[in-house]
């Protein structure tokens, strides 16, 4: 199984890691599953409605990888994947830019749309990673949602 | 004969904070002199402010030693540390 | 809500698509949700093991599309989609090349993922395709799995 | 005074068949002259083989009239066609 994880500044080509996974895997790929975070112009903390100009992610480098290292091991000891691919960003961004990369693949669509949402809701509640908003209204700390706990917790056996 | 204190003989560790907690506690990073949780937390409550030191005991702060979480609550675990060891107070994590 | 349905013999660009979607929806959008079915070197008619050489695809021009309609109108009725573009290919194929791409814009993830599931899974019991294999060993028509329609009947309210 | 007998006063309608029971009727689109569903199975027996005929019956054999598929089971449904119909014979689908 392919893993691959980057955390970064720079924003991403998803057309890159696409291309690069059919290209590592050919015909034993019958189903790619991705999804894309992005920075959204609603406030989300505390609901006080001031326009997002910029989101900022802080990570704890070292740690947060091995936190996507598990997620990723999870996840395959659980669906028959062929290739897990996961770029998240950290810094600061401004809304509609691309904030975390998922790309699951296997040979189908079950397993990559389960594998795809398990390691988006596991990076929500598990890896390490913490988001601050700025807005005209001042900045804050996203706080983590119960909803977020929940959707995980679908996952436990 | 004179032998270093209990004190002076701990260990070097790094306390890292992050986030939230770090803009609470107002440093992202301590040295201190400490072989296990309860000297740490004693050293930790004369080199914050009493609010800062509050806010490490919140009951939704983890706790991550060389970069493993504590598993269950880790104001209960026998932490010991040896020297380098890395120790990061981490408020719940918010990425995706 | 933004509706995109293409039925077309020639290859298509996932990436073309996701630029345009976002280009055009912004940071309203939070979330989008992709799935991609390529086709596999594996029979899946009769399991006989033989080598997949190419995969036709037959459809009913004007009801295919409307089938297509209909499976995107249930999903923005069920969840709050930004946009949704469907492309899906006729004719014959080789192994390793794209088939079929379901794209879901939401604000939000739970929607887009939902809501590309959705599609997917109705595309397999609804949109009027049929597929054929051919083989080294032959050609066949591949049946429609009972896990298919199990799949498409979870949605059932 | 000579009056189109009843079967000469039916409409033409096209008639499709697709992918397996395309091979099966050995035939892609059908002109038939009928005014109901009945008098189109009839037309069909006549200008289809045996075998290929049976399997327009098959249980999960789906129709669509106008490119509508017929609710429930259209072996049971009064359907009635006016000139230009388009009625389809439409095997499982397997797309995706």
């Amino acid at each position: 199984m392919g893993q691959q994880i980057q955390i970064q500044q720079q924003d991403f080509s998803v057309d890159a890691i696409y291309t690069a996974m059919r290209l590592e895997y050919g015909s034993d790929i019958g189903a790619i599953a991705s999804f894309v975070g992005l920075v959204r112009d609603r406030n989300a903390v505390a609901g006080d409605g001031g326009d997002v100009q910029t989101l900022t992610l802080e990570h704890y480098p070292g740690m947060t990888e091995k936190s996507i290292q598990q997620i990723l091991d999870h996840a395959e000891a659980r669906w028959p994947l062929i290739a897990t691919h996961v770029v998240h960003r950290v810094g600061t961004m401004a809304p509609s830019e691309q904030i975390v990369l998922v790309m699951v693949a296997s040979a189908h669509r079950d397993a990559a749309f389960a594998g795809a949402q398990y390691v988006m809701d596991c990076l929500k509640t598990e890896a390490v990673f913490w988001k601050n908003e700025q807005s005209d209204l001042g900045q804050g700390w996203v706080e983590s949602t119960n909803a977020d706990k929940i959707r995980a917790k679908r996952w436990d056996d | 004969m004179s032998q270093h204190s209990a004190a002076e003989s701990g260990v070097n560790i790094d306390v890292k904070f992050f986030a939230s907690l770090r803009e609470q506690v107002g440093v992202a990073e301590l040295q201190i002199n400490a072989t296990n949780l309860a000297a740490l937390l004693k050293e930790l409550k004369t080199h914050l402010s009493d609010v800062g030191f509050d806010h490490l005991l919140s009951p939704n702060i983890r706790l991550a030693v060389n970069q493993n979480l504590v598993e269950g609550d880790w104001r209960e675990a026998a932490l010991v540390f040896a020297a380098g060891d890395e120790v990061a107070f981490l408020p719940p994590v918010t990425g995706g």
